[in-house]
């Protein structure tokens, strides 16, 4: 009978791998619906949030790594692959592509569960010249992510700092709210959580979905009034929660113009690499030497 | 057929009163009350257990001693010896894994409730054992026979896909984790029961599939 | 207590009282009270901070020399100077400890001090000066012929110039607000504090009715030079800036300069903070009135400076069309305290008051003069 | 049998060597669980997280999506990667989605009237008063005036089915939608000439494609070599959504944009070339282009080979078509003394230079793969929109490039069917009595249709716009078997829509909504709205019915397309608040209906034939895709070429089918929910091109693409009137009457081939308008405003965008009382609510700067806009570069919005332009009878 037991647990751990293999990243949640009906087949695909790489999500068939999303999903898969210091995340942003719609920014928003008074990724809209001519160009501005952030020497008490992998991230447990760093950011990409809530305008009466704990930094943080994340500094993480989990960053993800791209500079075959170096590309405000890691295409 | 199917249910409320802590005068009563043929494969855990429930203590100050023990063991602070939960054993040492999610699912697809609420996570051992008591409660009082077999087949789905993956694990770590006879031999009288159970569901559907 | 102190202690009750509406606003409401928020970081706290940290470095300045630099004019307002810094030190770390998005995490500061950052530092010089002052003042009181005292006051003079530039390179080393991003500002800011702190002092001191003609003579000319220094830096910068035309931060001076809040600058800040006063310390100086209100709207102006420095260079969007870009609470490039903001901030300056009026009270600042 | 047999194995007892008594007693100690109700089970189930493959609705264009739940709240909303159309983009709005669901402003309850119409005072009912209300005053209406009196009105999104499916059932004949107040002039070329209705460039990749060795993959190559949008502004006007990728990509791949729109929109930035084009002059600038091919094609020089005559082979008629268009080259317009269509005068009628015009006609002429496309805000909405989307599919098919890859295709023709019997289309061939003028006539309910035998005879999409005046006068039916009955409209269903803003006149809808009569009755008996969010229309409603939002509700979606690919709209979340599923609605008020004796309505075509909303949709799914196997690559090589296609993908892949050959169908196993369900909620089907030829999707009478719209063909010995203006000719001769619409041009009936007429309210090529040239200067447009149509304004993300220079945060500071809709309407809640200057965008009046400075004005003023005929609105100005001197765009649905429900936008509706106030209410153009919303002109006033 042991022996028995042995043998199933090993056959069952060979096919917790081979269901593995299908679940998971974005679309892994997927089969949860169908938990309902297969029951516990599944608990064993289920994927294991924030455990390092999780395998290929299941993308329509004959995509014929054509798909932009399909080719980022399988860079991501690399990077994750190596050790994080190994890793150096980048976005691309074809300014060609963006249609001005705003999807990112409003993706964000309810990806990292933002409050009124904070978008991570605003889209700029610059127009230049006199009627009949005229042009007009979207900027999407992420956080850049820089090699030298201009934030992070500034912060008092270490609560901010870069990743191995580059990202740069806050600790709200550790920030006290000072605000240096936003002042230091030339981007403008860092912003103060002032502790506003949509049922402030709607209401009165806190509304569901500023009732769900946001994703950030794999913390699951419901946000209540004074407590962390209110009175923080927060910014863009990329998605951390996402990546990390073998995802695209949300605005990635519902980019309309299919005009973002992201992925690890470090690895030459990466879409993001190839874009990275054509030479139409270019970073905000370069002079300053804070060396962004996200590229525009002009 | 039908004594049988009380006697899982009972199996299974006793199973599950054991791993809920705090232990109860009435759950020590029970184990002193029960006696199985010396042959059974349940005799050496069951023995170990009363064994421990003989000692010449005071009532209070044992069953305060079991609850120690059994804080210790199972119920924290901190890490503990021997997690009771199944995520535990199949995500790789996490808890609230997908096990539990998946676990809350079944148990309302029969819309049952644990009457903790989900305050505890649904992948406990005391819970899955509640839930197989209630199954087993369902079979019993299943007048249509297909009923009755839809709720064996579950049970028995349940244990073989889910809870015998971690269980023998589990009884392991307890095991090894303690010197108490008591949890000793709970850890080896759970087991023991989970897999007879097991064979016997399997056995018994088996045939029935054959019947049919 | 006499009639100017009982007429002291009034207005810093009225203001502890009226502000205590802030506070509990402050507390209450968080930062959704204030005008600050994402674009603009900063605002009036932060200004009233730098302005009463400066005051406490121009005023300590008088002891340090006085005592420190045996200038013998100055000696005989040590002591009142040491209770002038002690308090707008107070004031000035309770205005930034209240702007904090998290207060109580302010031990954060200490204990996980980040070595680079100028403002990691800051709270390390804000607690050894603060330990410096308690201990002056202690030695004074108590020992007020201890050799020690000279060392101190050595020591504090060395420290506060380190630490009134220090505040100003605070500012200074940001570069991506171009208005800061100056080496000029570390400068502006000790001589601007010395300048404001040193005419509070001398305020206060015609007001309570001690002031020695020498000292009054001693601050007159010393304050005349800091005030013309003031106005040459000034120059330079603004000249230089508009000259060399680096667009935002002419954009910056061009809000200072001809904002919404242009009479911000015009009346408060070069009007009744430089040349006024510099008429008066000029040409009016010897009568105690002139000189006192000279002392007074050096003082009371320094906010503007500040003010003028902090907001400015926040105002100007860091990347043009961030303006339409997204909009909601704390997404705006304009910038007005809110009235909760200023009762705030009058209720930090009526606490600074109340600590100089209670130690005035409890500690007396008459001292026998040198031997 | 378990429990009776005598088991032949070990028994437990046995093995476990326990007594039973023992053990059993042991259950006294309890499992731990107790039971839930189904319900409960049901609540905690949702409490989970999950994710579901939905279609949204924020907007028509309904992208697949997918949308995460945790703890039962819809926490994100993505696009659904399966879905080809979005392919797992989704825009701010679909996201937003989760904002609207959740607004405080939602429709909570059912409620009834207590004030006067427009006054907003109601009073929370159950569900069984509010259809009990509706039933007893439908079953009253029916019997005194006829079923015929009731208009059910489903708006402006989909799910229309089981309204469709009820009312018809009812016996009316008027189950509308929004179709004839959205763009129906932009329609017609494509209708009358393919019977499709939407041609759209072939951009959307991927596409299902069979290769040469039999598999099926997906192609992403763009083919396009020239796109001209003219009037149509895909980025913002979000409807195609595939548009705003395959545009960009399409370009990079090598391909040329052009944009043609007096404004330079969101689509304009991406264009190679923007026109700005003077408004309602598109079918000068067509017609221009047309002539210019015609004269200048060379079939021998490669470089002026414009037509490429292969389109005779699956086309009829050039040859009329051609000699009508020709004949108006040598007569002079009596505006400019030019000839038509000549490149001179086009110049002068649309403000673009001669060489442009010539450049642009060559390019378009020479430059294949290219697709002309047209949209909504242009050609949609002028007068005159038919001429110029007859000559936009010509210039389309004579240059070869419909149906070839990279070309243009006509998404109508190949998006996959739905609906079947579900839409209730059998009900209408009923057969009915009526009395008119003393006589009995028989007729079948569909003949008694108020525009198809009334005013509008060529209105396929219903007269949405012309209600009012119905609402007043009534209808008196000229054609058909019913010819000269006269019927009250007595009962306004009105559903997901909001005509009130956006159907004609506002203060025409509002006045025939209110209307008396003698005896102080409403004219129109019964207002029902029934929607999830509050709109202006509601105010002005006798019973207000929740709907559930489109996160909790089930349907089907297949919008646009270049080949079939239908995806499902599934539950995500239960019903909120009170409100039901458009089934649940129907199927309660359908009981209600029989309960009260009404004869029409009978178990066996309701909850008999579908007892769960299920059924429903899978009855609506048995028709799809019910598309020809036609085209190259043929889609199923091993299937009869031509036969219609049913039934699930892998089945049809398979070959799991059965062929019908009498029917030329090929029947594989129907599409389900539940398949759906299996495969990410979508079903795609192959793609081909080359669709026209042999027949292949074209639904023309003749099966090919029709230049004449009234023929004869001989059959078996006997004459047949064909093409699709026959019908209406017929009707038109047999009654001897015209329809008020084109008698207004001067026609007797519809024409046979090209016509021509202008537009009306411009001063630049009507010469009955030329007057107003002086005194108002200014032609008023509409825009789009994607992120805040008209029913999802209130929702606080989109507020805080800006967009296209309509929607700014132009916004004042204000405390207001808040307002949100409780159980008796609109209520005040006490609270007071700041909202800072400039962070709440507001519908502006986009205008160029050179004309602002020219009046004193600058961004931000106050200004009055008025027509000639008095109507006026008033809103803020935003001077740009980014539109033609002498035009103001204004966002349709995006200002005056007076109705609370709309949270802050409803704030800010004093300073708000709303354009349909500006509108003509006669101005119906005449074939279908679309308002002209783009035909307005306007003076300026500075108000503050």
């Amino acid at each position: 009978m042991a022996q028995e037991t042995q043998t199933r647990i090993r056959a069952l751990a060979t096919r917790r791998a081979f269901l593995t293999r299908f679940a998971s990243g974005i679309f892994a949640s997927l089969i949860v619906p169908a938990v309902a009906s297969g029951v516990l087949d599944q608990v064993e695909a289920a994927p294991q949030e924030g455990a390092g790489p999780a395998p290929m999500p299941e993308l329509p068939e004959g995509m014929n790594g054509q798909h932009p999303i399909e080719r980022m999903l399988q860079d991501l898969q690399r990077a994750l692959q190596k050790p994080v210091d190994q890793r150096r995340w980048a976005m691309v942003i074809d300014l060609r592509k963006c249609v001005g719609c705003y999807a990112c920014t409003v993706a964000c928003i309810a990806e990292n569960k933002l409050p009124p008074g904070i978008a991570y990724r605003p889209v700029i809209t610059e127009t230049r010249g006199t009627y009949p001519n005229v042009s007009r160009r979207f900027i999407p501005r992420p956080c850049m992510q820089c090699e030298n952030p201009p934030c992070v020497p500034v912060c008092p008490v270490r609560a901010t700092w870069k990743r191995p992998d580059g990202i740069v991230v806050i600790n709200y447990d550790q920030c006290i709210g000072c605000r240096y760093c936003i002042t230091a950011c030339p981007y403008a990409a860092r912003s103060f959580d002032s502790g506003y809530f949509y049922s402030d305008f709607e209401g009165g009466l806190p509304q569901p979905y500023e009732s769900l704990p946001s994703p950030e930094y794999g913390e699951n943080r419901v946000r209540r009034k004074d407590t962390s994340p209110v009175g923080n500094v927060r910014k863009c993480h990329f998605c951390l929660h996402r990546i990390e989990r073998g995802q695209l960053p949300a605005c990635v993800l519902s980019c309309m113009g299919r005009a973002t791209y992201f992925g690890d500079l470090n690895d030459p075959q990466s879409l993001v690499s190839e874009l990275a170096s054509r030479p139409n590309a270019f970073r905000l405000k370069e002079e300053l030497g804070t060396e962004p890691k996200v590229f525009y295409l002009v | 057929m039908e004594e049988e199917l009380r006697a899982r249910e009972g199996l299974y409320s006793l199973l599950r009163a054991l791993f809920s802590y705090p232990l109860t005068y009435e759950v020590v009563d029970a184990i002193k009350s029960l006696t199985v043929m010396p042959d059974s494969p349940l005799a050496s855990g069951l023995e170990q257990m009363q064994s421990r429930l003989q000692e010449p203590v005071d009532r209070g100050a044992l069953i305060e001693a079991l609850n120690v023990e059994m804080t210790r063991l199972m119920e924290g602070p901190g890490r503990v010896p021997a997690p009771p939960f199944a995520s535990f054993y199949l995500h790789g040492g996490q808890l609230m894994g997908p096990a539990a999610t998946a676990a809350r699912q079944l148990y309302l697809k029969w819309q049952a409730i644990p009457e903790t609420g989900w305050q505890i996570p649904a992948d406990h051992i005391a819970i899955e054992l509640g839930f197989l008591a209630y199954l087993a409660r369902h079979a019993c009082e299943a007048t249509a026979p297909e009923e009755r077999i839809r709720a064996l087949q579950a049970s028995l789905d349940f244990l073989r896909h889910h809870v015998w993956n971690w269980l023998p694990g589990f009884c392991q770590a307890l095991k090894e984790a303690s010197t108490d006879p008591f949890f000793t031999g709970l850890a080896e009288f759970t087991q023991e029961a989970v897999r007879l159970d097991l064979q016997w569901l399997e056995e018994l559907l088996v045939e029935e599939a054959h019947r049919s | 207590m006499n009639r100017t102190e009982k007429i002291l202690w009034g207005i810093a009750l009225v203001g502890f009282l009226a502000g205590i509406a802030g506070l509990i606003q402050r507390f209450t409401g968080g930062h959704t009270v204030a005008a600050y928020g994402t674009y603009v970081p900063w605002g009036l706290w932060v200004a009233v901070y730098t302005t009463l940290v400066g005051i406490s470095i121009g005023s300590f300045l008088i002891a340090a020399l006085g005592e420190g630099a045996r200038i013998r004019a100055l000696q005989p307002l040590t002591r009142i100077a040491l209770l002038t810094a002690f308090a707008a030190l107070a004031g000035g770390l309770l205005a930034i400890w209240l702007d904090l998005g998290h207060p109580l995490r302010f031990w954060k500061l200490f204990l996980s001090t980040n070595p680079t950052s100028i403002m990691g530092w800051m709270a390390w010089f804000y607690t050894a000066y603060g330990i410096l002052l308690l201990v002056l003042i202690y030695l004074q009181w108590a020992r007020p012929t201890s050799p020690l005292l000279r060392l101190l006051f050595g020591l504090g003079l060395a420290l506060a110039v380190i630490f009134g530039g220090a505040e100003g390179a605070l500012f200074g080393v940001v570069s991506a607000q171009a208005l800061w991003e100056s080496a000029l500002v570390p400068i502006r800011f000790l001589i601007e504090g010395a300048a404001s702190g040193m005419a509070l002092v001398l305020f206060l001191a015609i007001l309570l009715g001690y002031l020695e003609p020498e000292s009054g003579r001693f601050l007159r000319w010393t304050l005349l030079g800091l005030l013309l220094t003031v106005a040459v830096l000034e120059w330079s910068e603004y000249s230089t800036t508009i000259y060399a035309g680096i667009p935002t931060k002419v954009e910056s001076l061009r809000v200072v300069l001809f904002g919404p809040f242009w009479w911000v600058f015009w009346i408060f800040q070069i009007g009744l903070g430089l040349v006024a006063p510099i008429i008066l310390l000029a040409f009016l100086g010897e009568r105690k009135v002139w000189l006192g209100t000279a002392g007074g709207l050096i003082a009371f102006t320094s906010l503007s400076a500040k003010l003028n420095l902090v907001i400015p260079a926040l105002v100007v969007p860091e990347l043009e069309g961030l303006r339409m870009a997204f909009t909601g609470p704390g997404l705006s490039f304009d910038y007005f305290p809110t009235l909760s903001e200023w009762l705030l901030a009058v209720w930090v300056v009526s606490v600074a008051a109340l600590i100089f009026l209670a130690a005035y009270r409890l500690l007396p600042a008459e001292q026998a003069r040198h031997a | 049998m378990i429990a009776t047999r005598k088991v032949s194995r070990r028994d437990f007892l046995k093995i476990a060597g326990a007594s039973a008594g023992g053990l059993a007693a042991m259950a006294a100690l309890g499992s731990g669980f107790r039971t839930l109700s189904a319900h409960e089970a049901q609540q905690q189930q949702e409490a989970g997280s999950r994710v579901v493959y939905t279609a949204c609705v924020m907007c028509p264009a309904e992208c697949g999506l997918e949308v995460h739940v945790e703890n039962g709240v819809v926490s994100r909303i993505y696009g659904n990667i399966h879905v080809p159309y979005n392919s797992g983009t989704v825009c701010a709005k679909g996201i937003s989605g989760l904002q609207l669901v959740y607004s405080v402003n939602r429709i909570k309850y059912p409620m009834i009237r207590v004030g006067e119409r427009g006054e907003g005072r109601f009073k929370r009912v159950t569900w069984e008063e509010a259809l009990d209300y509706i039933a007893t005053k439908l079953i009253e209406i029916k019997q005194k005036y006829g079923p015929e009196s009731v208009i059910m009105d489903c708006g402006d999104v989909t799910d229309r089915d089981p309204y469709y499916y009820l009312f018809r059932a009812f016996g009316t004949p008027h189950t509308v939608e929004h179709g004839s107040i959205c763009d129906t002039p932009r329609r017609h070329g494509p209708k009358l000439m393919f019977g499709g209705k939407r041609i759209e460039p072939d951009i959307m990749r991927p596409v299902l494609v069979r290769q040469p060795d039999g598999s099926l993959k997906n192609d992403y190559s763009y083919r396009t070599r020239l796109i001209i949008y003219v009037g149509w502004n895909p980025f913002t006007a979000t409807r195609i959504n595939y548009e705003s990728r395959g545009t960009v990509e399409a370009r990079l791949a090598g391909a040329r944009i052009i944009v043609i729109d007096p404004a330079f929109s969101n689509t304009a930035t991406k264009a190679d070339r923007w026109i700005p084009i003077r408004p309602g002059t598109d079918a000068d600038l067509f017609a221009a282009m047309l002539r210019y091919i015609l004269e200048n094609h060379r079939d021998d020089d490669p470089f002026r080979r414009y037509i490429d005559w292969s389109f005779k082979e699956y086309s009829q008629g050039w040859e009329e078509f051609e000699a009508a268009f020709r004949s108006w080259w040598d007569k002079k317009d009596p505006l400019n003394g030019l000839p038509y269509f000549s490149l001179e005068w086009a110049a002068d009628r649309t403000g673009i230079d001669a060489a442009t015009i010539a450049e642009l006609a060559h390019t378009f002429g020479i430059t294949k793969p290219a697709a002309l496309v047209w949209g909504m805000n242009g050609i949609g909405h002028h007068y005159n929109g038919y001429v110029a989307s007859i000559l936009g599919t010509a210039l389309n098919v004579i240059t070869g490039n419909m149906e070839v890859p990279g070309g243009a295709i006509d998404t109508e023709l190949v998006k996959s069917s739905k609906g079947g019997k579900t839409s209730g289309g059998d009900f209408l061939k009923r057969e009915v009595t009526r009395i008119v003028n003393g006589r009995e006539v028989k007729g079948k309910i569909e003949e008694l249709h108020m525009d198809g035998y009334g005013d509008w005879p060529a209105a396929w999409d219903d007269v949405v716009g012309d209600y009012p005046r119905r609402f007043i006068e009534g209808v008196t039916l000229r054609y058909g078997p019913f010819r000269g009955h006269h019927y009250p409209i007595k009962a306004y269903f009105i559903r997901t829509g909001n005509p009130v803003i956006t159907g004609s006149n506002t203060q025409k809808w509002i006045e025939a909504l209110t209307a008396k009569d003698e005896s102080g009755n409403y004219k129109v008996e019964l207002v029902v709205y029934i929607d999830t969010v509050f709109l202006e229309t509601g105010l002005y409603a006798d019973v207000i019915l929740p709907e559930a939002s489109s996160l909790e509700r089930m349907s089907l979606s297949d919008i646009y397309p270049v080949h079939p690919v239908l995806y499902l709209r599934d539950f995500v979340i239960r019903p909120l608040y009170e409100s039901k599923t458009p089934y649940e609605i129907c199927w309660a008020l359908a009981r209600k209906l029989y309960e009260k004796g009404d004869p029409d309505i009978q178990p066996k075509d309701f909850w008999e034939k579908y007892p769960t909303e299920e059924d429903f949709w899978n009855e609506a799914l048995k028709v799809a895709p019910g598309r020809p196997n036609t085209g190259e690559p043929l889609p199923y090589p091993n299937l009869p070429k031509g036969y219609k296609l049913l039934g699930t993908p892998d089945s049809l892949e398979a070959g799991r089918v059965q062929i019908d050959d009498e029917k030329k169908e090929i029947r594989g196993e129907p599409l389900t929910v539940q398949w759906l369900r299996e495969h990410h909620g979508v079903a795609i089907w192959p793609m081909s091109w080359k669709r026209f030829h042999g027949g292949g999707v074209l639904q023309t009478d003749s099966k090919k693409v029709e230049f004449v719209w009234d023929y004869t063909v001989e059959k078996d010995g006997k004459i047949e009137r064909k093409g699709r203006y026959s019908k209406y000719n017929k009707l038109i001769e047999e009654a001897g009457e015209t329809p008020p619409g084109i008698a207004r041009l001067g026609w007797q009936k519809y024409p046979a081939t090209f016509y021509w007429f202008e537009t009306r309210w411009n001063p630049y090529t009507n010469p009955d308008y030329a007057k107003y040239r002086e005194e108002y200067p200014f032609q008023v447009i509409s825009g789009r405003v994607h992120h805040a149509m008209s029913g999802t304004q209130m929702v606080d993300w989109l507020g805080r965008l800006p967009t296209e220079d309509l929607w700014a945060p132009l916004n004042d500071e204000r405390i207001v009382e808040e307002v949100i809709i409780g159980e008796n309407g609109p209520t005040p809640t006490g609270r007071r609510v700041r909202i800072p200057r400039g962070t709440w965008s507001i519908g502006v009046i986009q205008m160029n700067r050179a004309d602002g400075e020219r009046l004193g004005l600058k961004t931000g003023d106050l200004v009055e806009l008025e027509t000639p005929q008095g109507f006026k609105t008033r809103g803020k100005v935003y001077l740009v570069e980014t539109i033609r001197p002498g035009v103001l765009r204004v966002p349709l649905g995006g200002g005056g919005r007076f109705s609370p429900g709309l949270g802050k936008t409803y704030v800010f509706h004093d300073i708000t332009p709303n354009h349909n106030a500006l509108v003509d209410p006669e101005n119906l153009s005449p074939i279908m009878g679309q308002p002209a919303y783009g035909d307005v002109i306007v003076k300026i006033r500075k108000i503050g």
